[in-house]
């Protein structure tokens, strides 16, 4: 059995993963890069060993040192999170060979769905349906000829992209040449590999996606689905289980397939089969995350199940404690990704420290954090820096008590999206579950409205007070300073002062 | 006392505090107040029994204030505040000479040539940052001086990317 | 229907209150006392009264302080939370007259379970199983003879007693006199009122209680039990659901006299039942507490329910939306307290400013809470500054979460019972599940042994280590001291600085 | 330098000091650290990659320290704490002369009458405060003086309730 599990990553998923272990009586390692040392995850874990400076490509990112750490503490197991090496089989691989359990999916499940072009071919062969085009190296007038039979509009893709980059979409014949060219030159540029293939293009789709689970002895099942339709740039925002447009039909069938998919790679482990939903419920292959999601905790609120320690029972080569009769969702599960960006300008990242924190708590509240106050967002990762995630029997009640705990999330010091969340779940489309992968774009007006609630007048004129009145303390603080050296600042002795004495 | 919000200048005078109990006037509005600092940078404002709460984060006299799903720059332009102030405008007038990122990040696109006409608003290069892509402008028309960088390159948070004239 | 509520309370119950009352979008009225003004249950509502100076007396208990401020706010119904007047029919009864929805049972109701003597007699009528004795009040002679029929123990207990006062327990003929006459002196000094009653003693019995919850058209259904066994001079520290001693015909048949004893009054919203129950599985009736308890978030957890919603649909004159075959509990819940005391200390109140918290989160951690950092607990008040809760699919894995997020539960500033919680968590009564009222008692000394665990010496020296840095940063801080009014503590910068660069 | 932490006396020495990383010499152990202090309050000690974490109070220079499920008084008793130690030992040691809480409360017991002879550790009064009940209790042999309260009395917060001789 494990004893000891690495964590290779950082931030809130490090975190996450060191609480499952603790309640597991297993022993945590941190790795950490310079820039990390004061990170939640580093004070969490029982040890902590750095691994390189802040830039992950010198840390995070450094297979050898990774293998080091894990040998220097002796750690049986390494558990990659999500993101940085989460899905890379050479580090995998590596653990294999070094007598290290990888608690993720076998290095060549990982090879085959990391490629699309194969990964599309093993589902076609397993009966999974894949959105119709084509998967192999097309010529300019190959791909006319393809495109005619798939009809308009389709996408040319590059096989090795990701992120939108070598990307076209074609809507008409005038299109074809233009935008097979640039794909072609933005791939080879971009990924050094110029093969493309050409799909149907489903405009504005669902973005529903299963999340399975299997172990080392064939046993597959599905958790049910997640919704991650509410996207900005292909970066999930808000999800949200059960999907308010799915059916238990369409469950039953969709679920069915991603235990096929699944099956087809001999998949062990926490995964996740993503699936493109068009409005008439015909539902397509997109890809499979051979790893632990972000938006994993609504599925575990659904079903009150821990994926983390299912992920190290099956490392531990256990069979599923769980089989496909004993899953059912109850109730309804919303997580808002907390990110440290200034909405209104961009969404540009904006890291900083932290002044102060108040984390929503109470009835039906999960938050997965790792940030606190005085700490300070480092520049070199993402601006994620928590998850809020509720739980109620419906999905109304869910919106109202994601709206109770946003209202609650009070954060200073840097910008958060915080009141954009808010405004999602005010936006009709949202609350009537009517919503697909153009909700951003077709509401951003609403979500981005300075105007938004209650009289600008009178909030300003409570931001004028708070300024106003913190300016006059401060005057008086300088005219009557004492040296102060206690560790409580002097503002909550003002604040201690004014409230039980009088100023 | 001039209290600058947003684009609005508001006028605002104490007219006395005894304890919590404050009394402002803002404009031709007076407030009769009970105000606390319960914490470091959080404000409850209690007028005619409702609760309000702001939270802020100072730098000399300017704030970021925060209240129910609103955030606000704030500025405080008391007498020495407004001598700086009209110096500094006579100094430099959204000067801005060179386009930097205040992150690390990796230059994604370079959208303008040198010597290339700008309008204000117009974008010069996207930076990749915290995984995050940010599109930077120029502030005012201006001509392209100099490009010091290109794509694909590792940029340090500072480093002037491109100059302008 | 309820447009805004007055939370007739304080600290925690009243911002657990306002969550609820939030996420059904109906407007919160706090009151406070003097010493309040800084409490976050005033900063969590839409509007706050002052009612009156530090004391409970003249604040929280003044009904006419408390009618005026809903008066002047407007609010169209009272919830009061535990303690304080929660219990009064008085302040019942008030509201009615004054037109104000009282959010809890009537007053008849509340006033026939209130006394003891009738609530007994009341629970003999219908058929509800009370500790044998006698209810009337006894001469000395007719005592003697009560006794003989009952058998040792027995135990005497004033009628209008409570808190251990005006009780004695006899074991053997020549106590009965003595005990007799101190009961009635004492009864008679404390309440006024010298009626005594002669019972069984049941000796370290379980103490389990019944949820219930009871609309205005005769509906009545219970919510399972909650075992409070872990109980220190009467006051409960540790509760869970389900008890680990019940069994499926227990509960059905303790629930079914749950709701006969609630039926018998023509209960309405949500209240307790009190059983004391032998190592026989006898159970005996004890009290109602005809109020929410500060142990409601575990049958909450295990019933994935929302008492206080519940509540304000009744007081709405709705009927009951769950009906008794829905209720099954799923998974286990535990409950600790945390109170500012000094458990080294015979557990005397510590109150003080909070310099630091850190909060558990993550998955199954749930926190009712109401203290922030810089916030001063009052010394007017309750020393419980929050409740911990976890669930998990079972006990065992309850136990280890709790383990789990005591660790992540970090104060300074006050003393806590933290780690008198870790250690009842490692107590094997408790981890057997094989406990009664007398585990405290019983398990006082390996509860408060202060080599406890790990090395002594080595975590000695941490403490060493952190004081003495602290003390050696601030020489150098003193030496190079700057005029420094940034809103974040030096202390903190101090943090930063270092992790960051060097020092 | 000495400090004290419960009974014992520790001799703590800091041998270096670069960045975060400290060497200290606790009696004859030497420790090889990575020392921060991310928070308020609170140190991250990382010693042969093992993560530990202490929260502390300071007062002067004694210290209240959290470890994991221990609380440990702290005195720093560099030259200056030394003489006064010595200088207040010599004033008053252990010196009690009245009963008194540090909140105000309740009367609930008065447990002993005028001029009883006290051993140390026995209890004097029962006060309930925050709805608890305390016992007060002398520190040393002493006899009751006078007692200032009777039960069912309100007293304040270091009021004096019973004085000794």
């Amino acid at each position: 059995m494990i004893k000891k599990i690495l964590i290779a990553n950082r931030g809130e998923i490090a975190v996450r993963v060191m609480r499952s272990c603790k309640e597991m009586n297993i022993a945590t390692v941190a790795v950490y890069s310079e820039a990390d040392r004061t990170s939640r995850h580093v004070l969490y874990a029982d040890e902590a060993i750095c691994i390189g400076p802040a830039p992950s490509k010198d840390s995070y990112l450094v297979i050898d040192n990774l293998i080091a750490a894990a040998k220097q503490t002796g750690a049986d197991a390494i558990h990659p999170g999500y993101g940085f090496l989460s899905e890379s089989s050479d580090f995998a691989r590596r653990c294999a060979k070094e007598g290290i359990i990888w608690i993720g999916p076998s290095p060549e499940a990982m090879e085959m769905m990391g490629d699309k072009i194969t990964a599309r071919k093993t589902m076609i062969e397993a009966g999974v349906p894949v959105v119709p085009g084509v998967q192999h190296d097309l010529s300019l007038e190959e791909a006319k000829k393809v495109i005619k039979e798939i009809g308009y509009p389709v996408i040319v893709k590059a096989s090795a992209g990701g992120g939108g980059k070598g990307m076209r979409v074609i809507r008409k014949d005038e299109e074809i040449e233009e935008a097979y060219n640039t794909a072609k030159s933005e791939a080879l540029s971009s990924f050094a590999n110029g093969t493309l293939y050409i799909e149907k293009y489903i405009e504005n789709p669902h973005h529903i996606e299963f999340q399975i689970l299997g172990d080392n002895f064939g046993n597959v099942i599905h958790l049910c689905e997640r919704e991650c339709s509410v996207q900005r740039r292909h970066q999930k925002i808000v999800e949200e289980s059960p999907s308010p447009m799915m059916t238990a039909d369409l469950r039953k069938d969709m679920g069915e397939k991603a235990i096929m998919a699944a099956k087809a790679v001999n998949y062990s482990g926490a995964g996740t089969i993503e699936f493109l939903v068009d409005d008439n419920k015909n539902y397509y292959f997109l890809e499979m995350n051979t790893r632990l999601q972000v938006e994993h905790p609504i599925t575990e609120e659904v079903l009150r199940i821990d994926l983390v320690k299912e992920q190290i029972n099956v490392a531990n080569n256990l069979p599923l404690r769980l089989h496909q009769e004993d899953i059912v969702q109850r109730g309804h599960a919303i997580e808002c990704r907390i990110c440290a960006e200034d909405t209104e300008n961009n969404f540009m990242p904006s890291p900083g420290i932290i002044q102060q924190l108040t984390e929503p708590l109470g009835i039906g509240t999960r938050v997965d954090n790792y940030v606190y106050e005085g700490y300070e967002i480092p520049i070199f990762y993402d601006p994620m820096i928590g998850k809020l995630i509720v739980w109620a029997t419906t999905r109304a009640y869910a919106i109202k008590r994601m709206r109770r705990v946003l209202f609650e999330y009070k954060i200073t010091g840097i910008k958060t999206n915080i009141n954009y969340l808010r405004r999602i779940m005010d936006a009709s489309d949202f609350l009537r579950g009517k919503y697909d992968t153009g909700f951003i774009e077709k509401n951003s007006e609403f979500l981005l409205d300075e105007h938004y609630e209650g009289s600008q007048d009178e909030t300003e004129d409570i931001a004028i007070i708070a300024a106003y009145m913190d300016y006059i303390l401060n005057l008086e603080e300088n005219a009557t300073k004492t040296t102060d050296n206690r560790v409580i600042s002097k503002w909550r002795e003002f604040g201690k002062r004014n409230a039980m004495l009088r100023i | 006392m001039e209290v600058h919000i947003g684009g609005r200048i508001a006028n605002v005078e104490l007219i006395s505090k005894d304890g919590n109990n404050v009394v402002i006037r803002i404009d031709d509005k007076e407030y009769n107040l009970d105000v606390v600092m319960p914490e470091a940078g959080v404000c409850s404002i209690l007028h005619n029994s409702k609760s309000y709460n702001a939270e802020y984060k100072r730098k000399d006299k300017s704030y970021i204030v925060n209240t129910q799903f609103h955030s606000f720059p704030v500025e405080i332009v008391d007498s020495q505040a407004k001598y700086l102030r009209n110096r500094k405008k006579e100094d430099v007038d959204e000067q801005q000479d060179r386009i930097f990122s205040p992150m690390p990040g990796k230059i994604v696109k370079v959208l303008v040539e040198k010597g290339q006409e700008m309008h204000a608003g117009d974008a010069v290069v996207v930076v990749e940052a915290m995984k995050m892509q940010s599109e930077y402008k120029v502030k005012r028309d201006c001509k392209i001086k100099d490009i010091l960088i290109a794509e694909g390159d590792t940029i340090d948070g500072n480093q002037t990317l491109v100059t302008l004239e």
